[in-house]
């Protein structure tokens, strides 16, 4: 007997709700009425394509063709903006990047910043994410306790989501620079002042830190839409048979909570990759070029200056998509495992 | 275990009442059923017990120890949802093994009893299935094997047998009993299967609009029972009603005008004033044909015959009431026959205009 | 018609601008001037995207003048009064035309031009003399460092920025500019003064942080610790001094000391924002008559007293200025501005309007600031500037 | 339990802390001061002049020098607290300072003026919220014309992000058909690369599509957002698939099926989008300035940042635009966060 | 409607054969029950006939119009899930409501029908409230209205009164005969209960293992199972089955000797070889106490005494084979006792080593 919880609305509100619904089901019902001659015509199978369809349009025109023009763009050369200016070069753009004495040393390289970058990006992927997740997961799972106050508690791990990426740099700067709230909270405790963000640790702990506490949110809030998903019924047959709240977690919340997981582990990834404005305004890519990551390079190689190399940012940005898409389909293939796993019935 | 002990139980969801002031003590070991007619707060009450909701009032104690406070998860019982609950992700074996690791229990021995589980349930085949690859019986059977590997010390069984046939419903029924004789576990069983409760348990409660109505062994619930309401619950086809008015009080006989200004006696524990309304139980199997002109009588038409093969339903129509008869074997009887019956004085039933026991 | 104007403002500029254009629409009704107030981005990475597709505003305040040369419009055979602009004009006209072009397409709403600021409450504290006009960099260098060795503040910074520092190196002979208009390699000049920014940063003479705190071309300014009195001396430019006139206010005294010397010259770098008029104009006649309006004299000089900039017209430049600021350190560093703004080098005339200057400060300041982090050696860093450098040069 | 005890009521049952009590009471008050801190930091920031925002150590809350007027005086002179050279201190006025030394006066004795080096004196400060910071932006431009394209730019996106997100969610969700994989890796492969990259191209597609300067150019390229259907199509794998059964023997059209079965039980994803959705184009700077370059269709984020300019940009106006324009998404945020409630999908069956 | 016929239908998940080689001809407006233990395939049947799953093999016609291929919302079908499904975010109301939106009925119209199937099914005071906030019974009984009132060509219905109580359940299925009377509507129940199967349907197919046994009317399969396995199935307490061989034969008796070389003679239509095993059953309700020294007598002794009230089971054992029988009213027997029964050859039930019927 689960969602003993819910509750019924009362009268007044669910008039209210009627009233509301009205125009909606007007439309939606006379939008019913192409969509059922359709599925007369074409069984379900046709109706999919017609869900599809207005996502897919608008997908391809925006998304997919620029994607395509951006690759065109990676085979030429040459500061003009628009294709038709541009000189055809092949693959002369990724013989730059790729020439290496030493892949393993971005200093024997001609693109040295590329690879500094690549470096430098797979290092933060791999802290961000996991910290991301970590940090997501348990702000979700305490969040989705009976807490009193829940939506004040939520607006406080959301919040950050909701400033832009300058004024996030921006504060976190202010309380690390040299001068800044950090060292003037710990100067009582008899440390000196500390240019946090010129030493190359802890300028990558807090690009790690401060991006992880802008989007914290962000995942949680998606994880817990997935906890409240995950039927009561369940736990209290797990209470039922005495797991432990660990074993709860372990072995109902997590495979449960699969799919969402999964969304989010593409999701962070996907950002940790292209990460950039924050950390561009908080360390500007340094000291020297530790926290200097790929969309940077890219920025910088592309539209930053004055003489512009969109081709060579482009194939950049190609090889970014590529590895990318390969890490993607190595997280999908396990979910594509959970989502049998998580379905109920 | 397990004494448990249910003082003055209140649960409302919201403005709804739906257990008002239930107390109740269940012995150690005991079988209890819980019946009543659907909604009326059996699987609420179980969920008291195991500790899955808070009573609005009241309190629960288990071994004299007052749990009303202490989680489900500490409370030491296992229990069979009405809705199963299965876990989805995992397969049948995982749930069966699931409470069982929980509790550190040894690998071998947890092999052991889902093995033992799953034969007694018959359910070996799909160990490796997910419940979403199961029909509904089986997951019935599985949703019990979870509480029967625990050996919890004491058992909540919310209609578990309600999506099994006919056959598997008695060798479970007989495993259960064995169980329970092996385990001395106490049971609390909800069921809506009058012959569960009436071969399984010690004990049956009935309960009406979250208020029991009556306490008492199987034999006692189906020959004396406290008022019309468990009268007409228990037993199948329910109870016949004849509703009527004292005439007059004879050697602890009543004397009773019925339907079509039909007179019968039937014993009485008290005296009523005459002219008050009664009513007259009567059981369907415990209806006969009438032989000849006996006294009596009441003529009666067959309306409809169910033909169970073993034995036939004769719904008959007494001057405008209904009646139902339970003859055994099939008859050749059908709809429109004449149909004198036969009311023996020693197998009716009498209550009072509010319901209670007269006789 | 409509006559659009994509601005963007540093500080007050905008409110003055409007203020003069709604005078201009009031006395000319025909002509709808419409202000766009942007962010200085916009102009950065939108309008050359809209310029190359032929679109845009009809009036844009720019600072990458030259390389967009193509698309600003020829008002020459528009304006009224030709002579008028060459002559007052004249002088950074060829910043922003194609090369070898006499076409007069816009003007300069202010120059910059690059300097130091001294703290001069820490030298007075610290019993320090401050250097003279004719003092080498060394000089101040060794000057700061006592106030700083005395004070516990910095003795000197520099924006993280290529432009900044190519005024020193010029003052110590740089010539980026090779025989072919290309880049040259990096020459002794730059690398006289480029070494020792790096020896000054390694024994702390500088602060380390603003150089060291970003990767890539990225702009940061030393201002702030400047303005809290953390640092003696500071070389950054007079669009500072707006800004130092509101934050600084009463705290300290400071003045602006022109550029220090090296061994060729004592220059800063000259810089600003013109304001052109764009080809894809529908109205080029009104644009024409807005643009005549902004020059005039009347116009410049008032722009420039309530900006608190650097006028780029040579009458009122020459004239009186009355800057409409209380703040007699504001009144001072911009007159030592206009002055200074005559001592300026030769080269440091010709990068502004020369294609290749942005390459090579991004060269600079990306490697330069990957020593300083003891990321690379200076040696290998002046290969990768050349190299850096030959890329984009390649590339476009 | 204390009052703070109230606060937090304990899922699990039982008296006493348990250990996840306790973290969970860790975390939420960590988060307060991290989470949060940083945001009330922002807040009073948002009120302190230029000079106080540059101003190193930096304060929490906004303060300026207090001010006196002095008989002799014009203008209001600043106070100074000064340690005098016997080690008494006094409250003076500051006339001037010249170099290192300031020349005070004590405001009840106007006449005599006392010599201080200034090293001795410290400001006397008060709190002050500067107001300006908000005022004089709501002056200088047109705020509610760009709220008001804002406002469209949100709302109707969203709108259309959460209807075509959710269809194509469905399908893909609920739907057997050859290429379902297919569809599925091309949406998240173009996930991969970041706007930034595209926006030339973008841009071009835009302009071949005449939607260069309006508001629907803004709106179109983002409502097909791959995280969208991502993110609800996880979510509706978790909707029992025998609901869709019940409507079909309903005699349910397929869309139908969507809309009145899948949408309502959706509404915690839809929920969690919707909130992405408007704090996403909410916030939209670099798109928006892509495709807007006149000021009539300039949404608040673009408007608002004429701030920012090459060499200075005017923090105090930036912050208190920030905060302002963070005003209607908070309250939608709290607003939604209520839908994203107990998934009710499972209790339908049995 | 609604004539349905099932033309070899087969159907596999995975490896799992769950449906082999099914036919079957429904007449427009039977009454159809399908019977068989858990896990024969009886869900996946009515989710075939639905359109909801795709058979592997094999074709579905209605009225003669092949709708193999045609989705389950255009084959006009009504469905009572097992598992209820109901939609959990609408109100009571609305889920009844739903169906009818869709196919226009007038809002008026819905209105009747709804209170309609709302008073018929007992769950008025609910409408309201969400499937979550009901009793199990509560929503069986909504996933039943929801059905009803359709008013569909043809029902199909998945153990639609498992969870409720018996007095619910009888005036469920009185409900559900008349609904059958009044609309003329083809049904196709599933169903674990006897009672309802057997009073219900015009004609009852047994499944097994996702073959058909037999189909024929209720009376039929309960005198004469076409193999032991239905009559073991129908009938409860299940059929006795008496291992035996074959004697002899004489005029259509055929003698067997069965547990402790007892001889019984049972009709047979097949003479088989001597000393062929054979099997007999004899349903429990058909034994009777042997008196005195009768020939045919069959020695037991109880181990095991069901009180049901009404009637009492007795469990028995000759010569070590479980008999089961039941007795009419309380009896006096107990565990223990010894019990001297008497078969009557007329009630006995022979069948061939393979199951086959040979009465
Ligand atoms: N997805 C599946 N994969 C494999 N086997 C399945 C799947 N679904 C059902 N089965 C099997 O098919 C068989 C028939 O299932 P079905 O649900 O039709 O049984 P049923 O006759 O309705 O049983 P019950 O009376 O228990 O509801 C069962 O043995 C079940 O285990
Ligand atoms: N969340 C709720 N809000 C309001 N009433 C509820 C809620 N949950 C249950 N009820 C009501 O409480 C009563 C008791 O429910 P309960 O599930 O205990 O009945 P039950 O005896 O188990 O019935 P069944 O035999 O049908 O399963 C029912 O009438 C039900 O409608
Ligand atoms: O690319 P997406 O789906 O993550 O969308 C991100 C938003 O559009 C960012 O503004
Ligand atoms: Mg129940
Ligand atoms: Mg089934």
């Amino acid at each position: 007997m689960a969602g003993k919880t819910v509750s019924s609305e009362p009268p007044a509100k669910a008039g209210l709700r009627q009233a509301l619904s009205a125009p909606v089901r007007l439309v939606m019902g006379l939008v019913d009425i192409p969509m059922r001659a359709w599925q007369k015509l074409t069984g379900l199978n046709g109706m999919a394509g017609v869900f599809l369809a207005p996502n897919m349009l608008i997908f391809t025109v925006f998304v997919l063709l620029p994607l395509v023009i951006n690759f065109i763009y990676s085979t030429t050369s040459g500061s003009a903006i628009f294709l038709p200016n541009r000189t055809y070069v092949g693959a002369e753009q990724y013989r730059i990047l790729f020439d290496c004495g030493s892949y393993l040393d971005p200093s024997t390289c001609a693109a040295d910043t590329f690879w500094a970058a690549v470096r430098n990006t797979a290092v933060f992927v791999v802290f961000q994410v996991t910290a991301m997740l970590i940090a997501a997961l348990a702000t979700a799972l305490i969040l989705n306790r009976e807490l009193s106050n829940r939506g004040f508690w939520r607006a406080v791990f959301f919040f950050p989501v909701l400033l832009s990426p300058v004024v996030v740099g921006l504060i976190w700067k202010w309380i690390l620079q040299r001068e800044g709230l950090l060292n003037y909270a710990l100067s009582p405790f008899g440390f000196e002042p500390f240019s946090w963000l010129s030493d190359r640790f802890w300028a990558f702990f807090f690009a790690v830190f401060v991006s992880v506490w802008a989007h914290m949110g962000f995942y949680a809030l998606i994880l817990l839409a997935g906890l409240q998903a995950i039927p009561k019924d369940l736990y209290e047959a797990a209470a039922m048979d005495k797991a432990s709240p660990t074993r709860i977690f372990r072995r109902i919340t997590l495979p449960l909570l699969m799919p969402n997981l999964i969304v989010v582990l593409v999701l962070a990834l996907i950002r940790a990759v292209q990460i950039f404005d924050e950390v561009f305004v908080l360390t500007g890519g340094g000291p020297g070029t530790s926290t200097m990551y790929i969309t940077q390079y890219i920025y910088e190689t592309g539209f930053a200056s004055s003489l512009r190399n969109p081709g060579l940012a482009s194939a950049a940005s190609i090889l970014m998509g590529i590895v990318l898409v390969i890490l993607t389909l190595i997280q999908l293939s396990a979910s594509n495992r959970n989502e049998k796993k998580g379905k109920r019935q | 275990m397990s004494g448990l002990e249910l003082r003055n139980i209140v649960k409302n969801f919201g403005a709804v009442e739906v257990i008002r002031d239930v107390s109740l003590a269940v012995n150690d070991g005991e079988f209890v059923a819980f019946v009543g007619p659907s909604g009326c707060g059996k699987s609420t009450l179980l969920r008291l017990i195991a500790g899955l909701d808070k009573p609005t009032g009241g309190s629960i104690a288990i071994d004299g120890k007052d749990v009303t406070e202490i989680g489900a998860a500490d409370r030491g019982l296992a229990m069979v949802f009405q809705s199963y609950a299965l876990y989805p992700h995992m397969s049948v074996r995982e749930n069966l093994a699931f409470g069982l690791e929980n509790t550190k229990v040894a690998k071998p021995e947890i092999e052991a009893r889902i093995t033992d589980a799953a034969r007694m349930l018959e359910i070996e085949p799909f160990l490796q299935r997910r419940p979403g690859q199961l029909s509904g019986g089986q997951r019935q059977r599985v949703a019990i094997g979870r509480a029967i590997v625990r050996r919890p010390d004491a058992f909540l069984l919310d209609e578990p047998l309600s999506n099994l046939d006919a056959e598997l419903r008695v060798s479970m029924r007989a495993e259960l009993a064995a169980l329970h004789a092996r385990l001395k576990a106490t049971m609390i069983y909800v069921t809506h299967d009058q012959v569960e409760a009436m071969t399984l348990a010690n004990r049956i409660v009935v309960l009406r609009s979250g208020r029991i109505e009556q306490v008492g062994t199987p034999l006692e619930l189906y020959n004396s029972p406290a008022n019309r309401f468990v009268a007409g619950f228990i037993g199948a086809p329910h109870m016949n009603f004849l509703e009527g008015s004292i005439i007059g009080h004879e050697n602890g006989y009543a004397e009773v005008e019925t339907v079509g200004g039909h007179r019968l006696s039937v014993t009485a524990r008290e005296t009523r004033p005459a002219g008050e309304r009664v009513s007259i139980g009567i059981r369907p199997q415990h209806i006969t044909l009438a032989d000849g002109a006996a006294a009596g009588r009441l003529d009666t038409r067959v309306t409809l015959v169910e033909e169970l093969g073993s034995e036939t339903v004769v719904h008959a129509d007494a001057s405008g009431k209904k009646l139902i008869a339970v003859f055994a074997g099939q008859q050749k009887m059908k709809s429109g026959d004449s149909l004198p019956l036969h009311l023996d004085p020693a197998v009716l039933h009498l209550f009072a205009e509010d319901g209670r026991r007269l006789s | 018609g409509d006559v659009r104007i994509m601005w963007y403002s540093d500080g007050g500029e905008g409110a003055v601008i409007k203020d003069l254009l709604s005078r201009f629409s009031k006395a000319n009704p025909d002509v709808n001037v419409i202000l766009d107030e942007v962010s200085y981005d916009v102009v950065k990475e939108q309008l050359p995207v809209q310029l190359e597709a032929g679109k845009g505003p009809d009036i844009a305040r720019v600072t990458n003048l030259k390389a967009q040369a193509q698309h600003w419009l020829d008002l020459r055979p528009l304006l009224a009064d030709a002579k008028y602009w060459d002559d007052n004009f004249g002088a950074q006209a060829d910043w922003m035309r194609p090369d070898g072009s006499n076409a007069i397409t816009g003007f300069m709403t202010q120059l910059t031009l690059t300097g130091g600021f001294v703290n001069k409450t820490l030298f007075e504290q610290a019993g320090v003399e401050i250097p003279g006009p004719k003092a080498t960099w060394d000089d101040w260098a060794a000057a700061a460092k006592k106030v700083a060795d005395s004070q516990k503040v910095f003795a000197m910074a520099i924006d993280r920025s290529g432009h900044r520092v190519s005024g020193p190196n010029i003052s110590y002979g740089a010539n980026y500019i090779g025989s072919d208009g290309k880049p040259a390699p990096i020459d002794q000049g730059a690398k006289e003064f480029l070494s020792r920014f790096v020896k000054w940063n390694e024994e702390g003479i500088v602060n380390k942080d603003v150089w060291v705190s970003a990767a890539g071309t990225t702009y940061r300014a030393a201002a702030e610790d400047f303005i809290n009195g953390g640092l003696a001396y500071y070389y950054s430019g007079s669009w500072q001094i707006s800004a130092f006139a509101q934050k600084i206010g009463d705290s300290f005294d400071w003045v602006m000391a022109g550029s220090p010397c090296g061994t060729a010259a004592c220059t800063g770098m000259l810089g600003g924002a013109g304001l052109v008029a764009v080809k894809y104009t529908q109205n080029p006649k009104d644009v024409a008559k807005v643009m005549d309006y902004l020059a005039g004299a009347d116009v410049q000089k008032e722009f420039a007293e309530r900006s608190l900039f650097i006028p780029a017209h040579k009458g009122v430049a020459a004239g009186q200025m009355d800057f409409k600021t209380d703040n007699q350190h504001v009144q001072a560093a911009l007159k030592a501005f206009v002055e200074s703004s005559g001592q300026t080098a030769a080269p440091a005339v010709k990068l502004p309007g020369w294609k290749w200057s942005d390459a090579y400060y991004s060269a600079i300041v990306a490697r330069i600031s990957q020593v300083i982090a003891g990321e690379m050696k200076l040696d290998d860093a002046y290969a990768r500037i050349d190299e850096d450098i030959k890329a984009k040069v390649a590339g476009n | 339990m204390s009052a703070v005890g109230t606060f937090l009521l304990r899922r699990r049952g039982g008296r006493g802390w348990h250990w996840t009590d306790v973290v969970t009471w860790i975390w939420l008050i960590s988060g307060v001061f991290l989470m949060f801190g940083p945001a009330v930091w922002l807040v009073f920031s948002s009120f302190k002049t230029p000079a106080a925002l540059a101003e190193f150590p930096p304060s929490v809350l906004p303060y300026v020098t207090e001010q006196t007027v002095v008989p002799g005086h014009d203008k209001p002179l600043p106070l100074y607290n000064v340690v005098m050279p016997d080690g008494s201190s006094r409250v003076l006025a500051e006339v001037r300072r010249i170099g290192i030394m300031g020349q005070m006066v004590d405001p009840k004795q106007p006449g005599e003026i006392v010599k201080v080096n200034i090293k001795d004196r410290t400001p006397v400060r008060k709190v002050e919220f500067a107001a300006g910071n908000y005022t004089e932006p709501f002056q200088r431009f047109d705020f509610f014309l760009f709220l008001r394209n804002s406002v469209f730019v949100t709302v109707t996106a969203t709108a259309i992000t959460l209807i075509v997100n959710s269809m194509a969610a469905f399908a893909l969700s609920k739907y057997q058909f050859p290429g379902r994989t297919a569809v599925m890796l091309m949406i998240l492969a173009t996930l991969m690369v970041p706007l930034s990259v595209i926006v030339v191209p973008l841009y071009s597609v835009i302009g071949t599509l005449n939607l260069f300067d309006s508001l629907w150019g803004v709106i179109l390229p983002t409502v097909a957002t791959p995280t969208g259907v991502f993110l609800l199509r996880q979510y509706m794998l978790t909707i029992p698939d025998e609901l869709i059964d019940a409507a079909r023997m309903d005699k349910a059209s397929e869309w139908q099926i969507y809309w009145r079965i899948i949408l309502p039980l959706s509404a915690p994803a839809l929920a969690v989008l919707a909130i992405f959705s408007v704090v996403w184009r909410w916030n939209d700077f670099l798109w928006p300035l892509i495709v807007l370059s006149r000021k009539e269709l300039y949404t608040l984020q673009v408007g608002l940042n004429v701030y920012a300019g090459e060499l200075n940009v005017q923090w105090h106006y930036i912050l208190a635009m920030t905060v302002v324009s963070m005003i209607p998404v908070v309250l939608i945020f709290v607003f939604l966060q209520r839908f994203i409630t107990t998934g009710i999908a499972g209790s339908g069956l049995k």
